[in-house]
């Protein structure tokens, strides 16, 4: 009962959040074609493992006040490399998908180094690697090549399913968990929260303030790597742009989620939520006759209605209250 | 100066490098008139950077501006399109822009919501709305807007002018005036303004709405360099300001930053891609050239922040 | 509506009669000018048809998202697909699920894996596109000189191809013409402009801009003519009428390229319906669509005729 | 004499938290009015209800006879009231003339900014301070009495009828102090009303003409003071003497006196040999501290006291000279390292270092031992809140429970939070930048007493303090700054005015082993 006051608005976001989702699904079984099949269920699912990987490891990265623009370029090159290792290098697909994640790793350890010993803000660096991995993945395929025709096993990956769940769901629960885990259950999730609120304070508590910031990022990297192969998997095709804008719609997701851009707030359940008011908007919406056919302008048109009113939930009533206890003047130029 | 101003000088020095290099390996970069054309097309970026800078520096963000920057476009283009007078279209397209500024400043500085969530929110609205109204039809335009009815070469020199008078504006405003270094002081410390007599919120709304308002000035600075509107335009733009602004200097956590840097951040990326063009280098080295100047551009100033032990 | 709880199984073959036939109509990516006016084909078949069309695809050139769509439409139980595909082998994945669920496909504008559909509506392959444009492009240099191609982006996979079969018609055909430069301009009209200036700059003796995606043609063009290069420098391109009717017109761009795009998006719906009712078969030769007449098939092509050039004599008879 | 303010029946909650119970206030013209309380007794609230930084939720404010309806910051300013907060109000990123530009010039919103102007009164106010800063300096590579002292000439330059000074000596040394007593004295003959926060209860005897205390959010009584001048005729009320005085605010008896220096060091714990850093200007520091000793540092502001403790923390790198350990030679590289090897350091910057403002006190207190309480990294919720109830409870929090958020806490007990957090790593070597800045007299005597308490059990201190008492009556031997370097020693309850002489530069004959410190 004796809640902080932050925490107490958090509950109330993610609240807020889940009852959307609720009335989603409400509306979307009811007007709806065909919504709540379990092979649509599956689809929601799997459409939305890449952005929710992505999200899941933004939201650290968040958390401690950082952003990482280059997670979705880091998917492209990832995707690129391990279809090269592959059928140029000769590799077996679980050989090259586990040196993907190391791949991935490294391109978040740049990341990583950057931040943490030149002590760059992490948007003019991500902002660098952003273009720079996309343009590796560019550089390196000249844009043209694509990989196909990948073995069955590994495609099972991406299409198949594991008792009655898509495959690539199992992966994203592990990481889900794990993420959740480490986040609200471990020190990690504590000094990601300190140095958000303030990086210098967690420095001068002697918490390894550049060792934590390194680690989110590695964490976004591997993890982009991690949905680069599904994402091949899923698709069948490897090819430079692949995962083109997924930054943004997984910064969309955690911001969704409740996580504050300037660090310290914010729950991995909150991102999962955002993730999936998202994924359900827009198939909900290519479902129900009114909307089928501009489905994709009305999802982006209402997420952003959406952002603005899940967040403005909370303060309009605050504005009022605010409002008559002020009693402020009427603006003036200071 | 130096110490104070170290990431606005590297960068620069990298800029003139860059410079240098063209000047020795492909001298026609510097031919006059395509230059002064490619500035031209240019131009109205560097407008939407000086604003991006200012809404920074008050520690805020705008990532609705390429949404707003086509939607101005096309109001402007519809407006002209249906015989408006140019000047009253113009006028329409940057109060266009005004309002879309205010509608952010409204839910930022009025019911205090994290800006990068309600530009966010925005760009999506607007790009998705717009996809919805138009389609992506372009819009032919009547003769008199296109260059606003002079003929091309004085058309370039009035719009490059525009953008160096908003740029020179900005800057004696940001550093002499009263309301701009009151966007220092709401972006250095909100609370710290507030005791000083500064009323934050209505900075921040000021500022939205004058991004808002310079958003539509480029678009409209845009709109009559070619006799078409394509509804599609601005795409990537907040990216492309937001990289010209941080490169330039200005800091993601507001108080920090000058519009000199700015211009220094804007020319060097704005130069990266036409030099490789000149340069002849394949365009699938495009992306991968931009990322490492973006990088190379700042790492001057991380050595010197690494030596401080900042 | 129709609507079930076990529709993951769609309807097989056609669809029994009494029921409004669902047909599935995907553009490689919405707010484009050249989807436009095909849907506004294939929106005139569907109600001649009486028919319920569903217009969807990605907000910006995006395969996997087209992937995403396609099997969001399997299970809404659609009767019939209609897709230009962005990325060949990236779509077939979905496509071949479709057609497990017993869905007809087809396919337009740009062609799928042949296995996993069932007829291509053939406007034009991407070899007659590169042929005719590079032919096009050697006939107004004379056979020999600079040229530069303004493409979407790098990574648009039809492109690829016509750009392949550019060279390769260059190499066989034009060994006088020398491919300068490509430059992507992302599928905008502003950048398409920005960079023929550059172009125009950097290669001062280029006699040809040759533009492969449809915002890049009217783009370049004013970059030409702002250049007062007009004339001197040749403008061609895959594009709209009425995005190019003005520098047609003024001469600075010479010839565009295109088919009848609303007659695509026409012959698209009335095959797919035709399909999905079992009137159209595998094997046929010939199509009757709607009030546009009898289409040759050949193999599983229907093909809608020869590419069209619009030049300054023919564009005003053409709107959209 | 006309009355300046007058603040009738003030109350304000934050929440559940009544700060204010219905205080009644009024100023003088002319007048030092001390405002007196324990931490937490809303004396900062009550003052930022005076500058409109908070609105009352009831009562009456009324400026030279003119009730003011709403006050805000801005209208404050108009009717000539200004203030040094107890948390530095600057902008970090502008410079420390822009600074007091900003808060003295009443500019139009186009009103052009005269920096030339700006220049010449930011130095002429800060030399009036007797502070050495470069007006071009940026505020945030300022220490914290530098900030102090930025704030103080803004509220000089004012030209304000109403000054308010919430602790503004806090973390000043004497000689500051000495200078800021004559900018006082110097506005009470102008016929300014200054109201004066502190918990230093000599500077109220000094200073003040009458003092009202604060217990709880009320006003437990206003008493007139005999000060050291005496000169005030129209005083009202009895005078107070210090014990009576400490008995309102407290409602019991306080130690008043420093608990007795310690018997004799043991072995050394800390040994500092020609320690130096160009770049923070220290040089040839040789030190040494033993366990059970506490070692008093004392010094003038930018004597770089401050700057000795970051580099003994691993906060800035040294270029020269060695540290030892318990006899082993260390390099410490960055503050992990040093909690590592047993060092703990409670920084004087205690809201940008000492405490995280938005998180919980429990999970501020356990900081600096993650590794310890929850060990393989995995949070353990109870064994958390036990240890944080035990350190609220021994160091006397006032605060509503481990789940209060730090910043809601009043400065005094952000202080006490922030030593809590150290003294729960159980360091072999403490050192402390100023630990009972802002901390009221009965709380200052019970850190004095675990600090001997923890001497006595082995740990070796290094006490930093401005508060000159403090280090002469705690320290086993003391260590003069100044220019970077130790100057003198001097044994533990030497003489004040040798220690500040030393501090000063000038007579350094009383000190052991000292060297002539050059000015820098
Ligand atoms: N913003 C706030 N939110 C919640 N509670 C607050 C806030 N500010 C002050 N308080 C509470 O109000 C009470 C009075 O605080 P105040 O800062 O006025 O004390 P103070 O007398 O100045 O103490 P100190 O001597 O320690 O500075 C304290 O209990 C404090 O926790
Ligand atoms: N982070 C920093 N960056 C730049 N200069 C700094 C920084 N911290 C301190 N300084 C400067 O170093 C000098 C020494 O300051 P320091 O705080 O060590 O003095 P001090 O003796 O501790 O003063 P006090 O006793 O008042 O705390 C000062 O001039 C200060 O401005
Ligand atoms: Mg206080
Ligand atoms: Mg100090």
């Amino acid at each position: 009962m004796n809640l902080p006051p932050k925490t107490r608005m958090l509950l109330r976001h993610e609240t807020v959040l889940l009852a959307v989702l609720v009335a989603e699904f409400l509306f979307f079984g009811v007007a709806g074609r065909n919504f709540g099949t379990p092979d649509n269920l599956a689809n929601i699912v799997r459409h939305s493992v890449e952005i929710g990987l992505l999200a899941l490891v933004m939201m650290p990265v968040v958390l401690a006040g950082g952003i990482d623009l280059s997670v979705g370029s880091t998917l492209g090159l990832c995707a690129v490399l391990f279809g090269k290792l592959w059928r140029d290098g000769g590799l077996h697909w679980e050989v090259a998908a586990v040196a993907t994640l190391g791949i991935g790793a490294t391109a978040g350890g740049v990341n990583a180094l950057l931040i943490t010993t030149l002590r760059l803000p992490p948007l003019i660096v991500t902002l660098g690697t952003y273009s720079l991995f996309r343009g590796l993945a560019e550089a390196i395929t000249h844009g043209t090549d694509a990989f196909t025709r990948f073995p069955p096993t590994f495609l099972f990956l991406g299409t198949g399913r594991i008792a009655g769940i898509p495959a690539q769901a199992w992966i994203f629960v592990s990481v889900a968990v794990a993420m959740w885990l480490l986040v609200h259950r471990t020190t990690f999730g504590r000094s990601w929260r300190a140095i958000g609120f303030a990086p210098e304070g967690a420095r001068y508590a002697g918490l390894p303030v550049g060792r934590r910031l390194a680690f989110a990022h590695v964490l976004a990297g591997t993890v982009a790597a991690l949905a680069a192969i599904t994402y091949t998997a899923r698709f069948g095709t490897a090819k430079a742009d692949a995962g083109t804008g997924y930054e943004l719609a997984a910064i969309t997701a955690v911001v969704l989620g409740g996580t504050s851009i300037f660090g310290g707030i914010g729950s991995v359940h909150g991102t999962l939520l955002g993730v999936a008011a998202i994924a359900v908007l827009g198939n909900g919406l290519s479902r129900v006759p009114a909307t089928m056919s501009n489905a994709g302008e009305l999802s982006g048109l209402l997420t952003g209605v959406l952002l603005v009113l899940a967040l403005a939930g909370g303060a309009v009533p605050k504005w009022f209250v605010d409002r008559r206890s002020r009693k402020d003047p009427a603006p003036v130029l200071p | 100066m130096l110490k104070r101003h170290f990431r606005e000088f590297s960068v620069l020095g990298v800029l003139l490098s860059v410079l240098a290099l063209l000047g020795v390996f492909a001298p026609d970069f510097f031919a006059p008139q395509p230059l002064l054309s490619r500035l031209t097309a240019a131009a109205p970026k560097l407008v939407v950077a000086c604003g991006i800078a200012m809404v920074m520096i008050s520690r805020q963000i705008d990532i609705s501006v390429g949404s707003l920057f086509a939607v101005c476009s096309v109001v402007c283009g519809l407006l002209a399109a249906a015989k408006m007078p140019v000047p009253l279209a113009i006028a329409s397209a940057i109060a266009a822009g005004a309002i879309g500024g205010a509608l952010n400043g409204v839910l930022v500085a009025g019911l205090r919501l994290p800006s990068i969530v309600v530009t966010l929110a925005t760009m999506v609205t607007l790009r998705e709305g717009l996809r919805l109204a138009r389609q992506g039809v372009f819009i032919d335009l009547p003769d008199g807007l296109q260059w606003i009815g002079l003929p091309m070469i004085g058309g370039q020199y009035l719009v490059c002018g525009i953008a160096l008078t908003v740029l020179a504006a900005m800057a004696a405003v940001m550093r002499h005036l009263a309301i701009g270094r009151a966007v220092y002081a709401v972006g250095s410390d909100a609370e710290a303004a507030r005791l000083a007599g500064i009323r934050p919120r209505l900075i921040t709304f000021v500022v939205f709405v004058l991004m808002g308002a310079l958003t539509g000035l480029a678009a409209v600075m845009n709109v009559v360099q070619s006799p078409q509107v394509d509804p599609n335009t601005g795409r990537m733009l907040e990216l492309e300001a937001i990289a010209a602004a941080v490169v330039g200097g200005v800091a993601v956590s507001g108080g920090r930053g000058n519009l000199g840097g700015v211009l220094v951040g804007f020319l060097l990326l704005a130069c990266i891609t036409p030099a490789l063009t000149y340069i002849g280098v394949k365009p699938y080295w495009d992306k991968a050239i931009q990322g490492a100047v973006i990088l190379l551009a700042v790492v001057a100033d991380g050595l010197r922040n690494r030596k401080n032990g900042r | 509506s129709r609507s079930g709880p076990d529709t993951g199984a769609a309807p097989s073959g056609g669809a029994p009669a009494g029921k409004r036939l669902t047909i599935a109509f995907m553009p490689k990516s919405k707010g484009n000018g050249y989807f436009v006016s095909c849907k506004q084909g294939a929106d005139q078949a569907a109600k001649d048809l009486g028919a319920e069309l569903i217009f969807d695809g990605p907000v910006s050139p995006d395969p996997a998202k087209q992937n995403e769509i396609i099997e969001n439409w399997i299970t809404l139980g659609v009767d019939v697909i209609a897709v230009a595909c962005e990325n060949k082998d990236g779509i077939s994945t979905a496509l071949k699920r479709a057609k497990d669920k017993g869905i007809k496909i087809v396919t337009f504008d740009s062609d799928a894996e042949p296995a996993t559909r069932d007829f291509f509506v053939n406007q034009a392959t991407p070899e007659g596109i590169g042929n005719a444009l590079m032919d096009e492009a050697a006939r107004l240099c004379g056979g020999t000189g600079e040229f530069a191609i303004i493409t979407a982006s790098l990574t648009a996979q039809n492109m690829i191809e016509w750009q392949k079969f550019i060279e390769a018609r260059r190499m066989a055909k034009h060994p006088g013409m020398k491919m300068v430069a490509l430059r992507p301009c992302d599928d905008l009209k502003d950048k398409a402009q920005a960079e023929a200036t550059t172009l125009l700059g950097a290669y001062p003796h280029l006699k040809l801009l040759m533009n492969i995606c449809s915002p890049a043609v009217p783009g370049a063009a004013e970059a030409v003519k702002q250049a007062g290069k007009a004339g001197k420098v040749k403008v061609i391109g895959l594009g709209l009428p009425n995005e190019n009717r003005r520098y047609l017109k003024d001469g600075t761009t010479d010839t565009v390229i295109l088919w009848k795009t609303v007659d695509l998006g026409y012959l698209t719906v009335q095959a797919a319906a035709a399909l999905a009712k079992g009137e159209l078969k595998a094997g046929a030769t010939s199509f009757k669509g709607g009030k546009l007449g009898e289409f040759r098939i050949v193999g599983d092509n229907i093909l809608l005729g020869e590419p069209f050039k619009f030049t300054k004599e023919n564009i005003d008879q053409f709107d959209f | 004499m006309s009355c300046l303010l007058q603040l009738t029946s003030v109350t304000k909650s934050f929440g559940a938290v009544r700060a204010l119970k219905g205080v009644s206030f009024d100023l003088r013209a002319g007048e030092v009015h001390a405002l007196l309380g324990e931490n937490g007794a809303g004396k900062s609230t009550l003052i930022k209800v005076i500058t409109g930084a908070h609105q009352p939720d009831e009562g009456a404010i009324e400026v030279r006879g003119n009730r003011v309806p709403s006050l805000t910051p801005g209208e404050a300013h108009r009717l000539g009231i200004a203030c040094i907060y107890q948390q530095p109000a600057l902008f970090p990123d502008l410079t420390v003339a822009e600074n007091i530009g900003i808060r003295l010039e009443a500019l139009g919103p186009f009103g052009r900014v005269r920096w030339g102007a700006r220049r010449k009164t930011a130095e002429e106010l800060l030399r009036r301070v007797g502070a050495e800063i470069d007006p071009d300096a940026e505020v945030r590579s300022l220490s914290m009495p530098e900030q102090q002292l930025v704030e103080i000439a803004c509220a000089l330059g004012a030209g304000a009828r109403i000054v308010v000074m919430d602790e503004p000596t806090a973390s000043l040394t004497r000689e500051e102090q000495q200078r800021l007593f004559g900018v006082v004295q110097g506005l009470r003959a102008d016929g300014v009303g200054i109201i004066y926060i502190s918990h230093r209860l000599e500077e109220i005897f000094a200073l003040a003409d009458r003092v009202t205390v604060l217990r709880d959010g009320e006003s437990v009584g206003t008493r007139g003071v005999r000060n050291a001048e005496g000169s005030d005729p129209d005083r009202s009320g009895p005078t107070l003497t210090e014990n009576e005085l400490i008995q309102l605010m407290v409602g019991r008896e306080v130690a008043s006196i420093d608990p007795p220096p310690s018997t004799r060091p043991g072995a050394t714990m800390l040994s500092v040999r020609r320690l130096g850093c160009s770049s923070m200007g220290l040089r040839d520091i040789t030190l040494e501290v033993g366990t059970g000793e506490i070692v008093g540092m004392a010094g003038l502001i930018g004597a770089g006291r401050t700057e000795l403790a970051r580099i003994l923390f691993g906060l800035t790198p040294a270029d020269s000279g060695e540290i030892e350990l318990a006899g082993k030679p260390v390099t410490i590289g960055s503050p992990r390292e040093a909690v590592a090897l047993g060092i703990a350091y409670v920084p004087e910057d205690r809201r940008r270092h000492g405490v995280i403002l938005e998180m919980p006190i429990a999970d501020n207190m356990t900081m600096a031992v993650h590794e310890r309480i929850f060990p393989g990294t995995w949070l353990r919720p109870m064994a958390e809140r036990s240890l944080a109830e035990r350190q609220i409870s021994d160091l006397g929090v006032k605060a509503s429970g481990p789940d209060a958020i730090g910043g809601s806490l009043s400065g005094g007990n952000q202080q006490k939070v922030s030593l809590a957090r150290w003294l729960a790593t159980g360091p072999r070597l403490l050192i402390l930048d100023e630990p009972t800045q802002g901390v009221d007299v009965g709380a200052k005597s019970e850190i004095h007493k675990i600090i001997r308490r923890l001497a006595d059990e082995g740990m070796a201190v290094l006490l930093i303090s401005s508060d000159l008492p403090e280090v002469l009556g705690m320290a086993d031997r003391i260590a003069v700054m100044r220019g970077g370097t130790i100057t003198a020693f001097f044994p533990g309850g030497s003489d004040a005015r040798t220690v500040m002489a030393a501090a000063l530069g000038q007579a350094v004959g009383a000190g052991t082993g000292a060297k002539e410190g050059a000015p820098c």
